[in-house]
């Protein structure tokens, strides 16, 4: 526990092994398209054992991007062929650093940019910080809006699934018959005091069921105001005889 | 620095609700209850003698912008085109819908816990979602399925590609974006 | 009748989003699209030559008011702006999905080396990326493209309105920032 507290993140030094690269190229005044493959490799496993030393935890990205590097220097040091038809070893690394570059310059020329929310403002401000169900198109959702929609009625489902596991059928059967006694005496029942009131995951889940089933049975129906989140039970007047 | 009365302008421009005397001054602490009253009175002679659309009156205990009434009639025609949006119930049943079809009704209101006619007559008015048959059950319920203009809406070429919520949580949580 | 300026003006006083030409002409049957293109920029003109806080700029697509930059100082004075800057992070994943798009999350994390799930998410929470579909490769790795609240935060007119990537050349020396 102890040598948790001085771990740091190596992210929070460098997101990744192309941002430690970036940097030791920078720091130590390199040509990319010559890059000094041994002085880099080396100065990069430093960089490595030095954070190894300090507990830092090492992503797989890192190791990868060593391995990377070695294998380019150790083909480096092969005897080159005159007809050199090979391309040299180092594009595998100087190509991806160069695109990351460019777009690590494009960031900063959109950070350069006045930007809505913080430069410049619109009449109704309060559009920037909540984008909400943002429009491309006439009607103002994304499907991103439909998915998280949908993980949310599974989520607050799950109950449902884990119903068969926790839940007896019997105590269904029996909340059911509890439950049409008491809309019977009261009227109605509100789902939130319902729920409030159970005793525990699993007696949610059996009373959530047996709603559930009497709404699937035609015995009860359930309506949900729009002004407040409130879920009220009513009892169905028997129509068949 | 700007002027005091485009300072003042930009206030009123970005400000939701009529911006009271006070709230104005305690934005600008080198300068005064008179100073800001006269830089406003300037600001509202400045909009009168233009004569555009837009005006400064002195309203509910504030000042605020607003479209001089001549415009009413254009502006109407303009709001009326404007987007609408889907509220948060109307697109869970029609995610329920778009995942889970063809569906009936009541498996619907299985899943949403609630009454959905209203939803579900809305969304057929505004054909994101259609009547695709019966289902051959007891009572022959209507079976609903999404449209080919729910497919454009959400800028799918096919219902296949519907993302799954395990492409979103693949992901993994959002980051906590703080710069600085 | 209000001169036409005048009523496109009121038009974009009350729009909370850019206003394209077409919008604008559905609602003037009597003009065409030139004669509100000549109105605008006469309009434009006009809140230039004042040089108040206010000016028309043309942005995703439509035309919209703003405040000029000068006065955002003054104006998070009198509003609360929520942090919309972007970390390094974000903006370089922005970055890559703005020129490289349609992108899957593969390619974006090829070129930064390292895992962006995360900060996609968060992009899509923020509405500055969508979803745009499948890939038809195997796996159908969903792909991601920046979207037109993406255009309204950056002020840019449209996606070919984003700077050209530097040219690699230049990149030799990189001028980037590192950290201490």
């Amino acid at each position: 526990m102890c040598s948790d507290i001085y771990k740091v993140q190596l992210e929070n030094i460098f997101e990744g092994p192309m941002d430690l690269l970036v940097y030791l190229i920078r720091k130590n005044e390199v040509n990319i398209y010559d890059i000094p493959i041994s002085m880099i490799t080396d100065r990069y496993l430093d960089y490595i054992e030095w954070m190894k030393s300090m507990n830092v935890d090492i992503a797989g990205d890192f190791l990868v991007m060593a391995a990377t590097l070695i294998q380019i220097k150790s083909r480096m040091l092969l005897p080159v062929h005159d007809d050199s038809d090979e391309e040299d070893p180092r594009q595998e690394i100087t190509r991806p650093l160069l695109e990351y570059l460019q777009m690590k310059a494009a960031a900063l020329q959109l950070n350069e940019r006045d930007m809505l929310g913080e430069h410049t403002f619109i009449r109704s401000p309060s559009k920037i910080s909540d984008p909400g169900t943002l429009p491309d198109h006439e009607i103002r959702v994304d499907i991103f809006d439909l998915i998280k929609a949908f993980q949310r009625i599974i989520e607050n489902l799950s109950s449902d699934i884990s119903l068969d596991v926790v839940a007896d059928k019997l105590s269904i059967k029996d909340r059911m018959i509890e439950l049409s006694h008491l809309l019977k005496e009261k009227g109605f029942l509100i789902f939130q005091e319902l729920i409030g009131n159970a005793a525990g995951k699993a007696d949610i889940i059996v009373t959530f069921l047996a709603i559930l089933e009497m709404v699937k049975r035609n015995a009860a129906h359930v309506i949900q105001r729009d002004d407040t989140d409130t879920i009220t039970l009513y009892l169905n007047e028997i129509t068949h005889a | 620095m700007p002027e005091l009365k485009f300072i003042l302008e930009s206030f009123l421009f970005v400000s939701e609700e009529p911006l009271t005397l006070e709230k104005m001054r305690a934005a600008l602490p080198f300068t005064d209850t008179k100073g800001i009253k006269e830089a406003l009175q300037s600001l509202k002679n400045e909009y009168d003698q233009r004569q555009g659309s837009i005006c400064l009156i002195e309203v509910a205990g504030g000042y605020q912008l607003r479209t001089r009434s001549e415009y009413a009639d254009w502006i109407k025609k303009i709001i009326q085109t404007s987007a609408q949006r889907l509220s948060p119930a109307a697109l869970e049943t029609l995610a329920i819908i778009a995942y889970k079809q063809p569906i009936m009704r009541s498996d619907i209101e299985h899943i949403r816990g609630v009454d959905t006619g209203g939803i579900i007559r809305m969304l057929l008015d505004r054909k994101l979602i259609k009547i695709l048959g019966r289902k051959e059950i007891p009572g022959r319920p209507l079976i609903y399925a999404t449209t080919r203009y729910f497919l454009e809406i959400f800028g799918l070429r096919d219902i296949k590609d519907l993302p799954a919520p395990k492409d979103i949580s693949d992901l993994g949580k959002p980051v906590v974006d703080a710069p600085e």
